[in-house]
């Protein structure tokens, strides 16, 4: 069993090594989000009632669409230099493979992604009780971003149409989205949130157990 | 023959693109022919014959469109899935043209429905667009739709193609519950679920009736454009065979 | 039930007629396009298969 | 019966046929060259071989066993290096070669110094490969064969990017690896030295 456990540290820490040595790939999207979340008060006006109350809808959508661009990095590099066809043809199931390189991807962008978030709740003075759904609804809702994202990064890679990614990943992030939201709408209002953090939890667990095993068809689909 | 051999052995010989090719000719007189019946029976019984609702007046006939429109667009999806599945698993080239050519006849069911719901929504609610939770889910299944179509047209080769969508409709059927359930959720809590109960048209037998045909014009008419879709593309798979050369030989002396 | 009131549809008619219209364009459309292609694509094969027999 | 066997093997791409009807049996200790012009299908022939890519018709048993049902079997017994070096340009060389020889499942540590000096790379382990030339980065991917058990060698191109001696190297270690009972089977137009070694051969495209 521990050989299995062993090649999963190995990718992991293979694709960790991998982010910290260029760095680009792994601020960039963090500085688009902040820049998204700039663009808000711009357009309402720094003061307004109406800011206040999106706040949290901001920063939520802002983190959904970094994730988008995000995404791209989790199979880019392996395809281009074909690292992806040794991880294929390996004699590790090609799901285990891929759930390191997602849980990589994750460590690199999520976390960074939700401390920032927090970090911008702040100096947008998001009342506390919000802070902390906000956190939760992250903590749950960027895995899945991870993991569903992987499958149609997994289908498109390589592909032109530039957009195509959004075009097909968006409609699937939309459940994420809307719980979280009404999870931090019901924390504002101080009403109990514990139906959408369960419905939000169920959707991790069926994207944790699904979509690995996607994400590999996709992949041995992609180079076929 | 034990009977699993024989439905193998006919499952593989329909999925032949020969036979499926002749066969698909019955199938589409058939279809033609049906489909034009309920649509006079429907449109008759449901325009004519059936009362004016007492609540909404005869702003509820939009629903022989609605409702068909809607009901084949899921259906279509469910269809284009599971033929992705066995095309995916099977390797059966047939289930992967029908899974491809659905997708275009799908996406303008649910562009009818979605129109149609929206004006339907102006007499009852005052407004075009009043992100009814029905709605809001076909808004997400019309996107599901469009990037099936686009992730086909992004391959060159058409066998991945077919694979790669497979996939992406198989997601799309685990996540339309979901969506499914998490609008309906968004909806109730953001409008209240007064909205939904009057759009709902008690309905009468005799405005049942002609649902029911529209309902049957719609699904056969589906297959009508889906068969002619389908054979096309045999054709265009099978062209350097000799049953197809023979075909456009004889098909030669018809046109000119 | 006089073809004026049919037309008239209890006054709804600019949001029914509206509706069956786009429905029959659709649906013509879903019939007439995949035809066009069909005849398209036959004719395109059997100009290769003229040009290939014509080769060998 | 064979331990490598293609039968009947039908590769179409893009709607055009490259080859049909391909036979083949490797014993032990066999090797074969696939070679023909480019476009002619090698690589997609040697892809097939590994399960890559689906053969329209026809079909590829290991151990008599058709390599789709056994699936990891099959890749566990065989390695694989392709046109690209797969090998991350970010990583040293030793980085590079700790991962491949964890994903080859060999249990026994390897003395990576002791393989570099061997296929002329002494000294390098820990320079970047974004560093190297591409003749040595094709070297580093060409690594990961000395630190498999497998006894299947797929090469598709080996030789490229390569200059005289690192092309020595290599093919000694073929020839090395077939004696002791491995089999390779490579796709290359270029001729192979091998002083007398029985070559098998695989010709693709038509004109011969």
């Amino acid at each position: 069993m521990n050989e299995y456990l062993n090649i999963f540290f190995v990718i992991l820490r293979r694709d960790l090594t991998l982010a910290f040595r260029n760095k680009s790939e792994f601020i960039n999207p963090l500085m688009f989000f902040v820049i998204i979340i700039i663009l808000f008060p711009l357009a309402f006006g720094s003061d307004s009632a109406l800011l206040k109350q999106l706040t949290s809808g901001i920063i939520w959508i802002s983190a959904l669409l970094a994730t988008c661009l995000s995404l791209e990095a989790i199979f880019r590099s392996d395809f281009e230099d074909g690292s992806i066809e040794q991880l294929t043809l390996a004699r590790y199931p090609l799901t285990l493979l891929v759930s390191a390189k997602v849980t990589a991807h994750w460590l690199t962008f999520g976390l960074p992604l939700i401390i920032v978030a927090l970090l911008t709740g702040l100096v947008l003075s998001v009342p506390s009780q919000t802070m902390l759904a906000l956190l939760i609804t992250l903590l749950l809702g960027t895995p899945v971003l991870s993991l569903i994202g992987a499958i149609t990064v997994a289908l498109t890679i390589g592909l032109r149409g530039g957009m195509l990614l959004s075009l097909l990943i968006l409609p699937l992030y939309m459940p994420v989205l809307i719980f979280s939201m009404l999870a931090v709408q019901n924390a504002t209002v101080g009403q109990s949130i514990a139906a959408e953090i369960y419905f939000l939890s169920g959707i991790l667990v069926l994207a944790i157990t699904l979509a690995p095993i996607t994400t590999a068809a996709a992949l041995r689909i992609r180079l076929s | 023959m034990s009977l699993y051999k024989k439905c193998h052995r006919w499952f593989h010989q329909f999925a032949s693109p020969k036979y499926f090719y002749d066969i698909s000719h019955i199938i589409s007189k058939y279809a033609i022919v049906v489909c034009i019946i309920c649509f006079i029976a429907g449109l008759y019984g449901g325009l004519i014959l059936a009362p004016a609702d007492y609540q909404q007046g005869d702003s509820f006939r939009i629903m022989y469109v609605h409702v068909p429109a809607a009901w084949m667009a899921l259906f279509v999806y469910v269809v284009m899935a599971v033929a992705g599945g066995i095309g995916l698993i099977w390797h059966i080239k047939l289930a992967e043209i029908v899974a491809r050519n659905s997708a275009p006849i799908g996406a303008s069911f649910t562009f009818l429905a979605l129109v149609s719901g929206a004006i339907w929504g102006k007499p009852m609610w005052g407004a075009y667009w009043v992100w009814d939770a029905r709605l809001t889910s076909f808004l997400i299944l019309f996107f599901l739709y469009l990037g099936y179509i686009a992730l086909q047209s992004a391959f060159e080769d058409r066998r991945v193609a077919a694979r790669a969508g497979a996939i992406l409709a198989l997601v799309g059927i685990v996540n339309i519950p979901i969506i499914h359930y998490s609008v309906e959720w968004w909806s109730t809590l953001h409008q209240g679920s007064i909205i939904s109960q009057i759009d709902k048209p008690t309905v009468h037998m005799s405005m049942l009736i002609p649902l029911i045909f529209m309902v049957l014009a719609f699904k056969t008419f589906y297959v009508t454009s889906l068969l002619i879709r389908v054979r096309t593309e045999i054709l265009e798979y099978e062209s350097n065979t000799s049953w197809v050369k023979q075909l456009l030989r004889d098909y030669k002396n018809v046109t000119n | 039930m006089s073809l004026t009131d049919f037309l008239s549809m209890g006054g709804y008619a600019k949001y029914i007629w509206p509706v069956y219209g786009i429905c029959a364009v659709v649906l013509f459309l879903n019939i007439a396009l995949p035809i066009f292609r069909e005849r398209k694509v036959i004719r395109e094969l059997q100009k290769r298969l003229q040009s290939e027999e014509s080769k060998t | 019966m064979s331990i490598f066997n293609i039968k009947n093997l039908q590769c179409i791409r893009r709607d055009n046929i490259l080859f049909q009807g391909l036979n083949f049996d490797l014993e032990q200790g066999g090797l074969l060259q696939i070679d023909g012009v480019n476009g002619s299908g090698k690589s997609s022939l040697l892809q097939m071989c590994v399960g890559l890519i689906q053969a329209s018709e026809g079909s590829i048993n290991w151990n008599g066993v058709n390599i789709k049902e056994s699936r990891y079997q099959f890749q566990s017994d065989m390695t694989y290096f392709g046109h690209s070096n797969g090998v991350k340009a970010e990583l040293t060389a030793r980085e590079n070669m700790k991962v491949m020889h964890a994903l080859s499942g060999d249990k026994s540590d390897i003395d990576y110094s002791s393989i570099l000096k061997q296929i002329g790379l002494a000294g390098l382990e820990d320079v970047l490969l974004s560093r190297m030339s591409a003749g040595q980065k094709r070297r580093v991917g060409l690594s990961r064969i000395f630190m498999t058990q497998s006894k299947l060698w797929l090469l598709d191109e080996p030789f490229n990017a390569l200059d005289k001696n690192g092309k020595k190297i290599i093919e000694q270690l073929i020839v090395k690896h077939c004696t002791a009972g491995g089999m390779v089977i490579f796709a290359t137009h270029q001729t192979m030295e091998i002083d007398g070694y029985p070559l098998q051969h695989i010709h693709l495209g038509n004109e011969t």
